[in-house]
């Protein structure tokens, strides 16, 4: 080992930690440790001049290690990393003592905050003893990209990641392009039409040579890790015989989209039993064949549109669905151009009319007449068979909440508004591609603000409705973000992964596979020949949980090694 | 002119005196090792006495093998006495490495012991409970026997030892690369385990070895067991992952649970929390409750886990 | 039980004067800023919603379309241009014609034409009954207005003023009681002690007289100016009841002649400020304007200008033949007036207003005592 | 002066310890006897570190991880959940009480409940005295 010279630190924090703990005394007593090469206290460290210190201080004094006792690690542990890389020292050599949030801003008494403070200087020093330096390990990174979906989102994502002049793998199960957006006749709020949405992109798609297209096809495993992914597509032909192929990819674009809600569960509103009860897509079929029509081929002189079929209440699913009250208004003014006689009553809960133009789309919807009837998210509609001389198919009982009223509602055709909820397979591509789903079964972001289209699963992106539900905007822009994060570390070329990762020794590893099963990013392999296990590190997250786990004590936790731990317990009780 | 023969000495402390008879295991070899070396020391075999031990001049005898836990003051004196005269010292099998099943004793407090053993006990008729003390009047003479200690030491704990041999007792081959090793002087440096694998018993047993995850543990009889499977797998209590191999993977080659009497993998400071540690994690329960329920199958973990180690645990001993 | 929603209210309402009801969101700005909706009632927010979902029963069974008197700040606040102001006007058009069981009413306010046709009947009508009376019945001469040999004797004026105000107010009358019943009456839950009822009887001719609600308004003179227009028809009813025979007498008695000279100032001033207003439509309760308000401005404004010229040919100038003349068009004026506009039409407004007054404060009466006795049930909550 | 236990604390980076930098932002006082040992994950402490944290002088030991479904690394805080009862188990035979070894669930948001078991350990260890194995170990080392 060589000889040691560690710099110690110790942050003021302007008044923030020198108005409990005595900066000095704690300066003092570390001082006279062995291997303090130097000790400082100074008012901001993480302040220009401070970092600058450290720097300055490393080249002067040759520090080989540095401790810094300041605020939590989870502040500015990066920053002191940074200022010993630019003072030459390798950044894994320093460690941070939290004296701020958990000692002077939480301990009144000075006396025994100063001497917890020396308590947790004294162990980041110890621990800082058998710190090594760590570099960080790089891997190529393929530029091929595979697209699972190929609705709208998947797609966007395809056509923006060809046009970047990159191989992509864009694999859907069911025979034809366009996922949801097929099945519907014009968008909101402009009313402008799918079909020439979807046309101008398929077409794109299919005349484009760096996109192979797989129908009829379905991921059977992924394997590797980010960077190097080795995906093996099932794809069915017409024959019904099995083709499988290996692609290798970079990266992964999940855009597998939602289902909708099966309207058959709400018993009050007899969809399947009543036959003029129809859902938003059967609606929209009758749109597309440009008829609208009751079963017995009637012009319906009333129609009711039910909002939130599934969404937004306690019994099926508790989120909003977010398109279908725009949908809404585009069927009331659907309704309304077809057959202005007909009167529309539009029975919702909230209208959210949260977009570009959607609030003028709800006032021109009034202006066309349509009657809104608001009811209670959790007090549902009751749809039943009208009587002999009601003058309508169907009578609607609901409490109205803007009347408190109870009242009968006439419609010779009611369209159920049903609300997204994830594929009922969302779980089985959950596993393949590693990435967690939130209770409602959508698959979960990195971040829900700050990192939207990544997973916790370093490679793997989610674009569009597979997420959560949203409307046509967003989902294109989460393709093109999922796109044009995947260029950014394409053009990168090389992925780095974090120095920070567990490590077999194979000279000390006994085959026993205790660590196999324990590692929920599935990042240990066991070579059958060697009879040794082996941590993949671009895949390995550095829980810990293996390091811990072996019996032998073969995989070493880089940076939370065992000597460092306990170096660390033995100086917090010195 | 001839080389001089080696000069070896043999003791045992608090023993149950099966690494002496490891050491006759090693067959006709002991012949060999007569032919080289002169036993001037070795209580259950040769006629050696304490005292032609003290007449010896320092660092006269070339090693010395103590086997035995320090238990009480005659083991500790003599453990300095061989110390003083010879120049390697082996800690010689597991109880002199690490405290063996002597050291199991630690789990209770001495007066415990001599109570279970003089008083409490069925085969002592009433008021014939006597006690041994350090010194009582018998005959008019005063009679002094070894004070017993409170607790259990290991050799390296009272005196310096040069070499470690661990097992239970050591395997006859491995006593014979000992002894090989010290007659030709290629000794690896002070202070190191010798006689053991750098692996643990896994990396030799045949057993095929698949992913852990078990539901419930049995006592070996309790099920019918699937002998080329992994025993621990099989819900079997086996230490083998956490143990040094060497011993030829004896016990489960024989249908029984590793108990760890090779000590732990280098690197690992405490024996039982290390397996612990690896046993805990591979039970396959997400529920607390359930958790408690599979670990009722495991009554008295502490003496399993520390069966040949107490003293050497981290805690050495109870605090009751 | 549940009310059965009817969509096509709405378009009937269109026919009253109502227009964009449908833009209304509920945001409830108009209830907000109206300074009469107070609990139990909520103008014009409910009947905006009962009109919207066509629950006509419970149109039909509220009085608050008579608590509002169109000071227009409800349009002015709505977000959506929903003019609830207006709307709440066509709701008093509908209730009228709900209360007139005859259903003239409702053909009136439906066509516009249909009114014009019966104002220019009842007329002509009115002229040939005057004519014939006069020369044959009374044997009196175009020449002399007033005294013995008048074409139009006072005595026999009398008896037509009488007999059509007993007609009117048995119309009147009639209508007054369905609007109780259907407000109040018909509804089981409200119980009313009969000494409620007697206790509030002053609010009628209180609120008859003064428009005392009217005055609450945040802007005054819209009330001042209905007062003045109001007061003066009255004066000039209770003269031509009570002292016609004194108009008639040679010798000016002014302490009579100057509140007619008050009441003829204050009749026409107002009706033509009134109609100015609509033509500007530059407030908002004079922005639209229904075919049944211009009539009845006309109608009125005719009345007095023609009793002007009555008096002055007849008072100043001596020209008793032009007087008998210009009284004739007054009463053509006058008589279709009276006739249609107070059973069938917007005049009608003088019954119910006061009525809904008088109810107004006999529901709140009685709910708040319901609720005395249902605040009894309530857990108490001490003071923090 | 009263008896000032010493407790270490092993805190998983993603929630005990960012709960507890929270009471810190939050200024919520709690006892100093606590010092913290920060780790990625609760499936990172091992058995050992507990008793080596207790045979080198501390009076307690207490144990943070997510609650269970929050673990940033998924299944780490499980690994955990399985390794407290059977340490519990040991440490009964061993003679220490199980109140001086706590395992707690913490969430990043929950600054003030750090705060509290902090301050109910510390009262708990208080009333059990000090665990002194540190000196009987050395005692052991002398006296026979």
């Amino acid at each position: 080992m060589e000889e040691l010279k560690i710099g110690v630190f110790i942050c003021n924090c302007g008044s923030n930690i020198a108005h409990h703990v005595d900066v000095d005394a704690v300066r003092e007593a570390v001082e006279a440790m062995p291997g303090i090469a130097i000790a400082r206290s100074y008012k901001y460290m993480c302040s220009n001049p401070g970092q600058e210190m450290i720097a300055r201080d490393i080249r002067e004094h040759q520090l080989n290690r540095v401790v810094v006792a300041a605020c939590s690690p989870r502040m500015h542990e990066k920053t002191f990393r940074n200022a010993c890389r630019n003072g030459g020292l390798n950044p894994y050599l320093c460690e941070m003592a939290n004296i701020r949030e958990q000692c002077s801003w939480v301990h009144s008494d000075q006396l025994a905050a100063t001497e917890k403070a020396k308590a947790l200087t004294n162990a980041a020093i110890n621990r800082v003893r058998y710190h090594e330096p760590l570099e960080s390990l790089t891997a190529e990174m393929c530029p091929a990209t595979l697209v699972i979906g190929g609705g709208i989102a998947g797609l966007t994502a395809a056509l923006e990641l060809a046009d970047a002049a990159h191989q992509v793998y864009l694999v859907e199960r069911t025979a034809t392009l366009g996922g949801n957006l097929a099945r519907v006749d014009l968008t909101a709020p402009h009313l402008d039409s799918a079909r020439d949405l979807l046309t101008e992109r398929i077409t794109r798609v299919r005349a484009n040579s760096r996109i192979t297209l797989m129908l009829n096809s379905e991921l059977q495993s992924l394997a590797g890790y980010v960077g190097n992914y080795a995906a093996i597509i099932r794809t069915k032909n017409g024959s019904g015989e099995v083709q499988e192929r290996k692609v290798d990819v970079g990266n992964v674009v999940v855009a597998t989209g939602y289902q909708e809600f099966d309207a058959g569960r709400i018993t009050h509103y007899g969809h399947g039993k009543l036959p003029n009860v129809v859902t938003s897509f059967e609606f929209e079929q009758m749109l597309r064949k440009g008829r609208i029509e009751t079963r017995h081929g009637k012009l319906p002189q009333y129609a009711a549109i039910i909002h939130c079929v599934g969404s937004r209440n306690k019994e099926f699913h508790p989120y909003c669905s977010r398109v279908c009250c725009m949908t809404a208004l585009k069927y009331a003014h659907e309704l309304k151009s077809a057959n202005p006689a007909c009167y529309v009553s539009d029975i919702y809960v909230d209208m959210h009319a949260f977009g570009k133009g959607h609030e003028d789309f709800y006032k021109t919807t009034s202006e066309v007449k349509t009657l809104f009837l608001m009811f209670e998210k959790n007090e549902r509609p009751v749809v039943r068979k009208a009587g002999p001389n009601d003058d309508c198919e169907m009578l609607i009982e609901v409490n109205e909440t803007l009347s408190r009223e109870r009242i009968e509602i006439p419609a010779d055709l009611i369209i159920l508004m049903v609300g997204m909820e994830a594929r009922a397979d969302s779980g089985e591509v959950a596993r393949l591609v590693n990435i967690s789903q939130d209770q409602e079964g959508w698959f979960m972001e990195s971040h829900p603000k700050l990192d939207p289209v990544a997973t916790t699963t370093d490679g793997i992106y989610i674009a569009g409705t597979c997420a959560a539900p949203k409307d046509i905007p967003d989902t294109v822009a989460q393709a093109r973000a999922a796109a044009a994060r995947i260029l950014g570390k394409i053009a990168k070329g090389k992925i780095e992964i974090d120095g920070v990762f567990a490590e077999v020794n194979e000279d000390r590893c006994s085959g026993c596979r205790m660590c196999n099963e324990l590692c929920p990013y599935s990042a240990i392999e066991f070579n059958d020949q060697t009879r040794r296990s082996h941590v993949i590190p671009a895949a390995c997250k550095a829980c810990g949980a293996c390091v811990a786990a072996c019996p032998s004590g073969a995989i070493k936790g880089r940076h939370f090694t065992v000597e460092q731990l306990h170096a660390q317990i033995d100086g917090v009780l010195a | 002119m001839a080389a001089k023969k080696l000069q070896i000495a043999l003791y045992w402390g608090a023993a149950c005196g099966g690494c002496d008879v490891a050491v006759l295991d090693t067959n006709e070899f002991i012949l060999d090792v007569a032919a080289v070396a002169d036993v001037r020391f070795w209580p259950i075999a040769v006629d050696g006495k304490y005292s032609d031990v003290e007449a010896m001049s320092d660092g006269e005898l070339d090693l010395a093998l103590f086997d035995g836990a320090v238990r009480n003051s005659e083991n500790e004196h003599v453990a300095k006495l061989l110390r003083a005269k010879s120049k390697v010292l082996v800690a010689f099998g597991s109880c002199a490495y690490m405290g063996g099943i002597p050291g199991l004793a630690n789990l209770v407090t001495k007066d415990e012991i001599l109570a279970t053993a003089y008083l409490s006990n069925a085969s002592i008729e009433p008021g014939n409970q006597t006690v041994p003390r350090a010194r009582s009047a018998v005959d008019g003479m005063t009679l002094e026997i070894p004070s017993f200690y409170r607790r259990v030491y290991r050799l390296q704990d009272v005196v310096d030892v040069d070499y470690f041999v661990p097992g239970c007792p050591p395997a006859p081959d491995q006593v014979k690369a000992v002894l090989l090793a010290v007659v030709k002087g290629e000794l690896p440096p002070r202070g190191s385990v010798v006689g053991a694998s750098e692996r643990a018993v896994c990396d030799d047993c045949k057993r095929t070895k698949s992913e852990k995850k078990v539901k419930s543990f049995h006592r070996p009889f309790e099920i019918i067991q699937d002998s080329s499977r992994c025993l621990i797998e099989q819900g079997i209590l086996c230490m083998g992952s956490a143990t040094r191999s060497g011993c030829g993977v004896r016990c489960p080659n024989s249908n029984q649970g590793c108990r760890g009497c090779y000590g732990p993998l280098p690197g690992v400071s405490d024996h039982g929390a290390k397996f612990l540690s690896a046993l805990a994690s591979i039970v396959d329960s997400k529920d607390p409750k359930e958790i408690e329920h599979i670990l009722d199958g495991l009554p008295d973990f502490i003496s399993f886990a520390y069966r040949f180690g107490m003293p050497a645990s981290t805690l050495q001993r109870s605090y009751k | 039980m549940a009310i059965r929603v009817n969509p096509k209210l709405i378009d009937e309402l269109e026919t009253y004067g109502a227009a964009d009801v449908q833009n209304c969101y509920h945001c409830g700005n108009c209830s907000a800023t109206c300074p009469f909706s107070k609990e139990p009632f909520v103008i014009p927010r409910r009947s905006m919603r009962n009109l919207q979902m066509g629950l006509e029963e419970k149109l039909k069974g509220t009085f608050e379309p008579w608590l509002c008197y169109y000071c227009g700040e409800c349009s002015q606040q709505c977000p959506r241009g929903a003019e609830p102001g207006e709307t709440m006007m066509s709701l008093r058009r509908w209730l009228t014609s709900r209360y007139d069981l005859t259903g003239i009413s409702r053909l009136f306010y439906r066509s516009w034409k249909a009114e014009l046709a019966a104002l220019i009947l009842v007329s002509l009508v009115t002229m040939v009954a005057f004519l014939v009376m006069g020369f044959s019945l009374g044997h009196g001469s175009l020449g002399v207005y007033a005294g013995a040999g008048a074409l139009f004797p006072d005595h026999l004026v009398h008896i037509l003023d009488l007999a059509l105000a007993g007609l009117l107010a048995a119309v009147l009358l009639t209508n007054a009681i369905r609007m109780w019943w259907l407000t109040t009456g018909r509804n089981r839950n409200l119980h009313i002690s009969l000494w409620s009822y007697v206790k509030n009887v002053f609010l009628l001719p209180y609120h008859f007289l003064f428009q005392a609600r009217y005055s609450q308004c945040e802007k005054k003179l819209p009330w001042l100016t209905h007062l003045a227009i109001f007061l003066s028809w009255v004066t000039m009813e209770v003269l031509v009841i009570l002292l016609l025979e004194r108009f008639h007498s040679p010798e000016t008695v002014w302490a009579a002649h100057v509140f007619g000279y008050l009441a003829t100032i204050g009749l026409l001033g107002g009706t033509i400020y009134a109609m100015v207003g609509r033509v500007r439509k530059r407030e908002t309760h004079y922005k639209h304007t229904h075919p049944t308000d211009w009539m009845f401005l006309i109608l009125i404004a005719g009345a007095a200008f023609t009793g002007i010229v009555q008096h002055a040919s007849y008072r100043w100038l001596g020209l008793d033949s032009v007087a008998n003349i210009a009284y004739l068009i007054h009463m053509m004026f006058v008589v279709p007036l009276l006739a249609v506009q107070i059973p069938f039409s917007k005049l009608s407004h003088l019954a119910y207003r006061p009525l809904a007054m008088y109810l107004a404060t006999v529901h709140t009466d009685a709910l708040a005592s319901q609720q005395a006795g249902a605040a009894q049930t309530e857990p108490v909550r001490l003071a923090a | 002066m009263s008896f000032e236990p010493k407790i270490v604390g092993f805190l998983c980076n993603w929630c005990s310890y960012t709960g507890a930098d929270l009471a810190g932002t939050s200024r919520i006082q709690y006892p100093p006897n606590i010092r913290v040992i920060r780790v990625m994950c609760s499936a990172r402490i091992e058995p050992d570190f507990v008793l080596r944290a207790l045979a080198s002088g501390a009076d307690g030991v207490l144990i943070c991880g997510c609650h269970p479904g929050d673990c940033h690394y998924s299944e780490g805080n499980y690994k955990a959940m399985r390794r407290y009862p059977l340490l519990k188990r040991m440490l009964k035979d061993y003679g220490v009480d199980n109140d001086r070894v706590r395992l707690e669930w913490v969430s990043a948001s929950e600054g003030q409940r750090f705060a509290d078991i902090v301050t109910d350990m510390t009262e708990r260890v208080r009333a059990l005295g000090p665990l002194r194995i540190k000196t009987d170990l050395q005692t052991d080392m002398v006296e026979r």
